[in-house]
């Protein structure tokens, strides 16, 4: 595999960036793939982020997955719990109160979810973070960084094209 | 293992209880009769009580602090004379001695959050001392408010040697923070109960009693065994039509025909305190006699 | 700057009055930056004053725990029947509390309403911390507070469980996953706010935050899932919320006591813990507003909308706590109806009627403009509805007990002592501490969200300044304010 | 258990594990010491030590003077609990509150343990033998420095005949038994009327009991057996009526079907009012002397209901109902005997059995005992006077006690304390140090009850007559203590040793005394097996019939009443020093659960108070708490005011029993003494103490306290049905399921 190298610009704000992104988009430049390009912003923009691209988000599968896993647990753990703790109480016969279980595996149903949730979002995180050196702590205040990875052969016509859009800074590295 | 029990017999998971017979088959289902005519309101069982459960003595300033942990109770009301108004009480005072009712559908035990109060086999309201968290939202939940808690260590001070001699090894000596209340002597029944087992029988009837029921001097209290047809208190709970648990009893409804009708023919006495809460006490309360020819 | 506060307030005075002037949408978002970091690094004395003040009030609180533990519940004023004290009435207070800062974080958050953007923050942060005082008052309660995990549902050999037909093991479970939840929920909305304390900061602090903010870039794929997962989260969190205040409700209503046997109270719970969450919202608003200078994010036309907000729901509340009664009075229940009577002319009569008046009747200064713009007097009236509503909770538990069902135990009058009411200051003392904490650890506003505030704002007014004859009903931040 | 499904094997493998488990832990410990307390032999017990179980041993109780039969359960050589004597005609298996408490004497903390000897101002603590030394060196002489004197509470048996048999020999100059809360009064009237001082009262057998303030049920003479006797008469057909008549509701007044308030001493007149209504009935067969008549006639309803307060109309109406439920019974208590006119109040309520002619029917007399001897010495409070008075005049050169506290009983007018001081050798006899025992020389300790070998005779014996066997229920608890009869043959060894020598000890002496006494008892047993058998039953008993009761003739000055009480406008209240069940005359005040256990009617623990009628405590302005000094001419006390609707509103009634200044850590510092505000007014006939004739007045201090008791903020039902009430005629018991009433 070839090496690649990166290169960062940074933007004053959305609307030029997602016109750098567009003119990326249609550049002839070879050595590059879109889903290389990866936005950096002080807020969430889904507008500018759009440029990029499709990007799915399957979160919500998790949350569904969790949900059902807690609620079904949360059932039957609750259930035989019972079944075996009142069978001593309730002088000798188990039993199952409906409302006790409808109100346990409805709070578990929805501990399960969110666990599962955050547990999807830092994977994702995990997934998709970007192993370069290339940062800049303005974007963190106002300023809008695109970051490419790319052949060496690439950065200079994609810095080209950055400093058309105006970029207010561009770093590289190897 | 527990799933087991889930699976094993499904058929029984959802039983209603309390229901009316439910004790038919049961060898033993405990419950008394306390007849308020007979009661002199004289504390024997109290007493009684004190000695064999051993309750701690708490002294003036606790008491003062309502922190009694007398089990049984005696409650002295007046009738038409009272503190409140100016004249006296010429039909005498009204006892009324109170102690755990063994509700059959009992408040506290529902509400229980570690199961520590449960019911029983035959038919007691039990107090699991040790699984106690102390909650005391079985004392929030009980109507006749007949459950006490341990406020302090009380093993500490009510017993200076060598009073702790007198302690009941049977019972348990109950530490700060657990609630307790009457158990109808446990102890006792536990006991004739293994005592019959090894003979191959049923407790018979008469052969335990309550430390209560033991003392009282005039035979107000009586215990025995419900599911036992042939037993007094069983005998007495039918010929006073009190059905353990039945709502509205057929007694009271006829009682409500008669009154109509200004029937006054010869009343049957036996009620159960709250018995509109449909708690369904094991206690019947047989009603206070008094003349008026005077 | 010589005098930065002066300065700052005479400037927040002169922008205030007369016409109250909304967030500023030509802030710099470098600025907002900087003022919301300083608050992380020099608050004004006042922080101390509370901090300290609120240290030595807890530590009183441990003092009082520690006799009550020692000694048994009875030298905490407990008797028969008065077997739940304050303890149980400043733990409904204290679930309540928790209520509103998901209603501003969640709710608001799924209806787009962003003027709740600088003020979630301290509110989720208001919420995660009153269930933490709520829970140490379950274990205070409690008469073996050692053998508390019997409550919890764990495996054991015995196979012995906790009683899942009680009501207070609902309680558990429900808030256990409502504390859960909701730390996970403030947690993961700070995370790119901590990324950027992680940029400013430096040394032990800057690994602190690093780890804190688990490599977040503000990379797009990062701000799309993390929109996603927040929204989920906030979706959860609403159900649960409602759900803790009913179940808490129903250790009231399962039970069969006269007064507490109520089908509306779990409605009637959830508005009174919305009612006094926002009262005390506003309180802490004023508070951060005047301690860490945020006078230009928390502004007075915000603090209107929460006063309008805590004005409805007051209104939902009173009409809940009407229904009670007139449900009870017109059943057939007789023993809940005098109940109800001896509320209204018994012993704690007096209290009754402060309940009523502190939250029905004070809640209508807030209709008023002068007053809902005037910071003190907010201050005193936030103040005043959170007292109505800690005697709501105390008139619920406490009268029950008092005049129950049994004749024979009913009481005169019962009164706490200092161990009780030790504990219970103890517990405000608590939560301030942890909240004040919060505050200097974590930015109490949150930045991006306030950015993205700005952001919209500014287009909108780019929008119509481009064509302003063509929509001039378009919805204008400032006109809302007003 | 079916649910469970425990099998019986299963059930014996868990119990095996058990005592396995039980093995390790004892093998876990490093020595034997660390787990001394787990270590249980099962090697050799005691004989009679069964380990984990109860076993039963029948004694007789002594905490009042009625010797019921009780059992006590023992376990592991401890004395647990007690019980009633099912072979006891008298408890019949039933016991009361002061019964139960004695386990709580018997290992009360504050138990005296050493003889104490008084050295150089203090007690301190000495041998049994220079004890004895000191008791023989101060009895065995003659009367030259003054009289020797006996004190003792009520008594009977053979303890009583070892004293009598030392008075006999020289040994002491004589024995006097008091009791302050005696009922010396009526003794004499029955024994001037019948000829006996205690006729049986058959309550279960009347239709109707009027009773003058007599509280059979609660601080009776024999509350137990009363109890018994009243549960049967309220379920006869018809069923039987109480009327109480009396100043200050007592605990059978509460159980009343009418309860009748009345101005204190007035009951002879009210009396008299009904015997008058029953003469002019046209159906009275009956014949009493024209004095007798003209004495009577005056008290028509309307002059009654003038000096008692009770309205008129219900004196007929009373009178038709003694006449029509015949045989009715009518009983005199304390209330009416407590005055100067006390004799002839006692009598003219005693004419009311005459007139309804129910000698024989409900008054009968108990076949004596063939052994007079035994039979029991109901105090009185004249020997305690007489004593008072010859120490007093320096005559008292040695007093011994036993079983009584004079100091604390004695009214203050008598100055008891100042005058013992003149007393040359006062020793008592103690189970705790009392005030008395404060004020000896020598005190010595007692083996209590449960110790200790005894026999006793009741003066109530409603069924047959029987000789109650007391036993030791467990070794005794401190080696120094000693039974008070082995301390009695010692002295009468020191007299006569050749006829004592035969008995080493107090066990011995019963026991040779029991079987001679064989012959009277139906009982093929040889002699040990006859001390067996009594042991074990716990009774000795002749079920002799009731013998019918001849009433002498009444004359006119026997029940001549004053003319109604003089107003007093320094002291307006009477004082009613009420009895109550569990105090009785202060001795069981030590005892925690009696202290504890809410008084019937109040429900007040741990104190004394005043009991005020509501309408009195409205004029005085007197609310419930408030501290009252209640003062009469001979001193005051303190106490709480509690309001009373059940007390006649011109008294103030006061509970006996408290008040100790020095009786073990339970009864110390707790209310006050009524006894000792007493005015010196004394019955004119037998010169008895008048318990109830003192006056006082209330002044109300400005502190006010909670008062401590279980009665919450209501004493009325409040609607709910808790105790209902049926009126006698809508039901009758005798239909309902049978049961065994003991």
């Amino acid at each position: 595999m070839k090496k690649k190298s990166y290169i960062l610009a940074l933007f004053a704000d959305f609307d030029v960036a997602a016109r750098a992104i567009a003119a990326l988009r249609n550049s002839s430049i070879e050595g590059f793939k879109m889903k290389d390009v990866t936005l950096k912003s002080p807020i969430d923009h889904p507008e500018c982020a759009a440029e990029l691209g499709e990007r799915p988000v399957y979160i919500q599968l998790f949350s569904a997955l969790g949900a059902i896993l807690g609620s079904t647990l949360g059932f039957i753990g609750i259930s035989s719990a019972q079944a075996s703790f009142l069978r001593q109480p309730r002088g000798g016969f188990p039993l199952v109160p409906i409302p006790p279980n409808l109100v346990i595996t409805y709070e578990l149903f929805i501990l399960g979810s969110v666990f599962f949730t955050i547990i999807a979002c830092y994977v994702v995180f995990a997934l998709h973070s970007v192993k370069s050196s290339l940062y800049s702590a303005d974007i963190s205040v106002d300023k809008i960084g695109i970051l490419v990875k790319a052949d060496p052969a690439a950065i200079p016509g994609i810095r080209a094209i950055f400093s058309t859009h105006h970029a207010l800074e561009i770093k590289e590295s190897t | 293992m527990s799933f087991d029990n889930l699976t094993a017999n499904w058929s029984k998971l959802r039983i209603k209880r309390p229901k009316i017979d439910q004790y038919k088959e049961a060898p033993y289902k405990w419950a008394m009769v306390i007849d308020l005519d007979a009661c002199t309101g004289c504390n024997a069982c109290t007493t009684a009580c004190y000695a064999e459960n051993n309750l701690p003595v708490v002294g003036k300033d606790r008491f003062l602090a309502g922190h009694q942990m007398h089990w049984i109770r005696i409650e002295r009301y007046w009738g038409e004379g009272s503190k409140h108004t100016h004249e006296f009480p010429e039909k005498g005072a009204q006892f009324l001695p109170m102690m755990c009712q063994q509700c059959e559908a009992a408040p506290c035990e529902i509400v229980c959050p570690v199961g520590a109060t449960h019911h029983t086999p035959d038919g007691l309201n039990s107090q699991v001392y040790n699984r106690c968290v102390g909650s005391r939202y079985c004392s929030a939940n009980c109507p006749y408010k007949v459950r006490y808690f341990n406020w302090y260590n009380y093993p500490e001070t009510s017993w200076p040697n060598p009073l702790e001699q007198q302690l009941n090894p049977d019972v348990t000596v109950r530490t700060k923070g657990v609630m307790e209340k009457c158990t109808f002597c446990v102890q006792r029944l536990n006991d004739a109960k293994s005592k019959a087992r090894t003979e191959g029988r049923t407790v018979r009837d008469g052969e335990v009693l309550t430390a209560c029921a033991q003392a009282c001097p005039s035979s107000a209290i009586h215990f025995g065994n419900l599911a036992d047809p042939s037993s007094t208190v069983a005998k007495m709970w039918m010929a006073q039509q009190v059905e353990l648990a039945d709502f509205p009893q057929k007694k009271d409804e006829q009682r409500e025909q008669d009154e109509k009708l200004a029937k006054n023919d010869a009343v049957v006495r036996g009620y159960r305190i709250f018995e509109d809460l449909r708690t369904f006490p094991s206690v019947v309360y047989l009603e206070r006699i008094r003349s008026s020819e005077v | 700057m010589t005098n930065p506060h002066d300065e700052t307030e005479i400037e927040a005075e002169r922008r205030f009055v007369p016409k109250p002037k909304d967030i500023d949408s030509d802030i710099a978002w470098a600025e907002i930056n900087a003022d919301v970091m300083r608050s992380l690094e020099r608050p004004r004395p006042l922080f101390w004053f509370i901090f300290f003040g609120s240290l030595a009030l807890f530590l009183w609180g441990c003092y009082c725990e520690v006799i009550q533990y020692r000694t048994g519940l009875g030298i905490a004023a407990m008797e028969n029947p008065h077997v739940w004290g304050l303890y149980i009435a400043t733990f409904i207070f204290w679930i309540g509390m928790s209520h509103s800062g998901t209603l501003l974080s969640a709710i608001l958050h799924i209806m787009h309403a962003d003027w709740r953007k600088p003020i979630y923050r301290f509110a989720e942060a208001m919420t995660t911390f009153s269930l933490m005082t709520a829970g140490l008052f379950v274990l205070v309660h409690l008469g073996r507070i050692w053998q508390f995990y019997y409550v919890v549902a764990y495996p054991n050999e015995r196979w012995a469980w906790p009683n899942f037909s009680s009501p207070l093991v609902w309680d558990a479970t429900a808030i256990g996953s409502y504390l859960t939840t909701s730390v996970i929920f403030l947690y993961f909305g700070m995370i790119p706010d901590l990324a950027i304390c992680r940029d400013e900061a430096h040394g032990i602090r800057r690994l602190f935050y690093r780890a804190m903010s688990v490599g977040w870039m503000g990379t797009d794929r990062q701000w799309s899932n993390f929109r996603i997962t927040y929204l989920t989260i906030g979706c959860l969190l609403i159900p649960l919320a409602v759900s803790v205040h009913s179940i808490v409700a129903t250790d009231f209503a399962v039970s069969q006591q006269p007064g507490w046997h109520t089908t509306s109270f779990p409605p009637y719970f959830v508005a009174g813990a919305l009612y006094s969450g926002c009262a005390a919202i506003i309180t802490l608003f004023i508070i951060l507003r005047y301690t860490f200078r945020f006078e230009q994010y928390m502004t007075i036309p915000i603090l209107e909308k929460l006063c309008k907000l805590t004005f409805a729901i007051s209104m939902v509340w009173t009409y809940l706590n009407f229904i009670e009664y007139a449900s009870v009075w017109y059943g057939t229940d007789q023993y809940a109806k005098n109940a109800l009577i001896y509320r209204a002319t018994g012993t704690y009569a007096g209290f009754w009627w402060a309940m009523n008046i502190l939250g029905s009747i004070v809640p209508f200064a807030l209709t008023f403009k002068a007053l809902r713009t005037h910071i003190p007097t907010m201050m005193v009236v936030s103040l005043l509805l959170n007292l109505g509503m800690w005697i709501e909770r105390f008139m619920i538990v406490t009268p029950t007990f008092a005049h129950g069902y049994y004749p024979w135990m009913w009481t005169d009058w019962w009164w706490p002592n200092y161990i009780q009411v030790g504990i219970i200051l103890g517990s405000f003392g608590w939560f301030t501490m942890l909240f004040m904490l919060f505050c200097k650890i974590f930015p109490s506003v949150s930045m991006y969200e306030v950015k993205e505030m700005v952001y919209h704002r500014r287009l909108s007014k780019k929008h119509r300044a481009a064509h302003a004859p063509a929509q001039p009903l378009a919805p204008q931040p400032q006109q809302e304010a007003t | 258990m079916s649910g469970n499904g425990v099998s019986r094997r299963d059930f014996l493998q868990a119990v095996g594990l058990g005592g396995t488990t039980i093995a390790l832990a004892g093998c876990g410990h490093t020595s034997i010491e660390s787990g001394a307390e787990l270590v249980e032999s099962y090697v050799q017990p005691e004989n009679f030590v069964v380990p984990g179980v109860g076993v039963f041993y029948a004694s007789t109780c002594t905490q009042c003077a009625s010797a019921c039969g009780i059992m006590g359960r023992v376990r592991e050589g401890r004395i647990l609990k007690l019980e009633g004597n099912p072979e006891s005609a008298i408890s019949g298996g039933k016991i009361c509150g002061l019964g139960q408490a004695a386990v709580q004497g018997h290992y009360s903390p504050d138990r005296l343990t050493t003889p104490l000897l008084r050295d150089r101002g203090s007690l301190r603590p000495t041998s049994w033998e220079q004890a004895m030394v000191l008791l023989n060196a101060n009895m065995l002489e003659d009367d030259t420095h003054g009289r020797r004197v006996w004190l003792t509470g009520p008594t009977s048996g053979h303890q009583q005949v070892l004293l009598r048999n030392l008075v006999e020999a020289g040994a002491a100059t004589d024995h006097l038994v008091y009791d302050p809360l005696s009922t010396a009064v009526e003794s004499a009237v029955n024994r001037k009327l019948y000829g006996v001082d205690s006729p049986v009262g058959l309550i279960e057998k009347a239709g109707l009991i009027l009773s003058f303030g007599d509280d059979f049920l609660g601080a009776g003479g024999s509350p137990v057996a009363a109890a018994r006797q009243y549960a049967r008469f309220r379920r006869q057909k018809p069923r039987g009526v109480l009327v109480q008549i009396e100043p200050k509701m007592t605990l059978t007044g509460a159980n009343a079907d009418r309860w009748i308030a009345i101005a204190p001493g007035t009951e002879g007149v009210f009396a008299l009012g009904v015997a008058r209504e029953l003469l002019q009935r046209k159906d009275f067969t009956g014949n009493l002397s024209p004095a007798l008549i003209a004495a009577i006639e005056p008290y028509t309803p309307a002059e009654v209901s003038r000096i008692t307060g009770v309205y008129g109309e219900l004196i007929p109406r009373l009178a038709a109902m003694l006449w029509e439920r015949s045989p009715s019974l009518v009983l005199v208590g304390r209330y009416p005997q407590g005055h100067a006119h006390g004799s002839r109040n006692t009598a003219a309520i005693a004419l009311l059995n005459v007139v309804l002619q129910n000698q024989g029917k409900t008054l009968m007399r108990a076949a004596d005992l063939p052994f007079p001897q035994l039979a029991p010495t109901n105090g009185d409070f004249k020997s305690l006077a007489d004593l008072n008075q010859s120490m007093a005049a320096g005559h008292c050169r040695s007093l011994l006690m036993h079983g009584t506290n004079p100091v604390y009983s004695a009214p203050d007018f008598m100055q008891f304390a100042a005058n013992l001081k003149k007393v040359a050798f006062k020793a008592a006899w103690v189970t705790e140090v009392d005030e008395t025992a404060n004020e000896c020389d020598l005190v010595l300790p007692l083996l209590s009850p449960l110790e200790d070998f005894g026999t006793h005779v009741a003066s109530n014996q409603f069924d047959g007559t029987e000789i109650s066997i007391q036993q030791p229920l467990m070794e005794k608890l401190y080696p120094e203590t000693r039974s008070f009869g082995d301390v009695l043959l010692d002295m009468l060894r020191a007299v006569k040793p050749d006829s004592y020598k035969a008995f080493p000890d107090y066990y011995a002496y019963l026991k040779s005394a029991v079987i001679n006494a064989k012959a009277a008892f139906p009982s093929e047993a040889s002699g040990e097996e006859f001390w067996e058998n009594a042991l074990s039953a716990g009774v000795l008993r002749r079920s002799t019939p009731l013998l019918p009761l001849p009433a002498k003739e009444f004359t006119a000055e026997m029940i001549e009443q004053p003319l109604g009480s003089a107003e007093d406008a320094e002291y307006p209240l009477h004082l009613v020093p009420a009895v109550s069940p569990s105090m009785r005359d202060g001795r069981p005040a030590n005892l925690s659960w009696l202290q504890e256990s809410p008084d019937p009617l109040t429900t007040i623990v741990w104190d004394s108070w005043a009991e005020l009628h509501p309408s009195t405590a409205k004029a005085l302005q007197v609310r419930e708490g408030d501290v009252l000094i209640i003062k009469s001419a001979h001193g005051f006390i303190q106490a709480k005011a509690y309001l009373m609707p059940g007390i006649h509103p011109g008294s103030v009634a006061v509970p006996i029993g408290q008040g100790h200044s020095a009786y073990g850590r339970y009864a110390t510092n707790v209310g006050a003494n009524p006894l000792k505000i007493l005015d010196p007014i004394f019955d004119q006939q037998t010169g008895e103490l008048a318990l109830y004739a003192t006056r006082v007045a209330i002044t109300k201090t400005d502190q006010s306290e909670r008062i401590a008791k279980d009665e919450g903020a209501t004493d009325l039902q409040q609607g709910v049905k808790l105790v209902a009430t049926l009126a006698a005629d809508q039901v009758d018991l005798t239909k309902e399921t049978p049961f065994v009433i003991r």
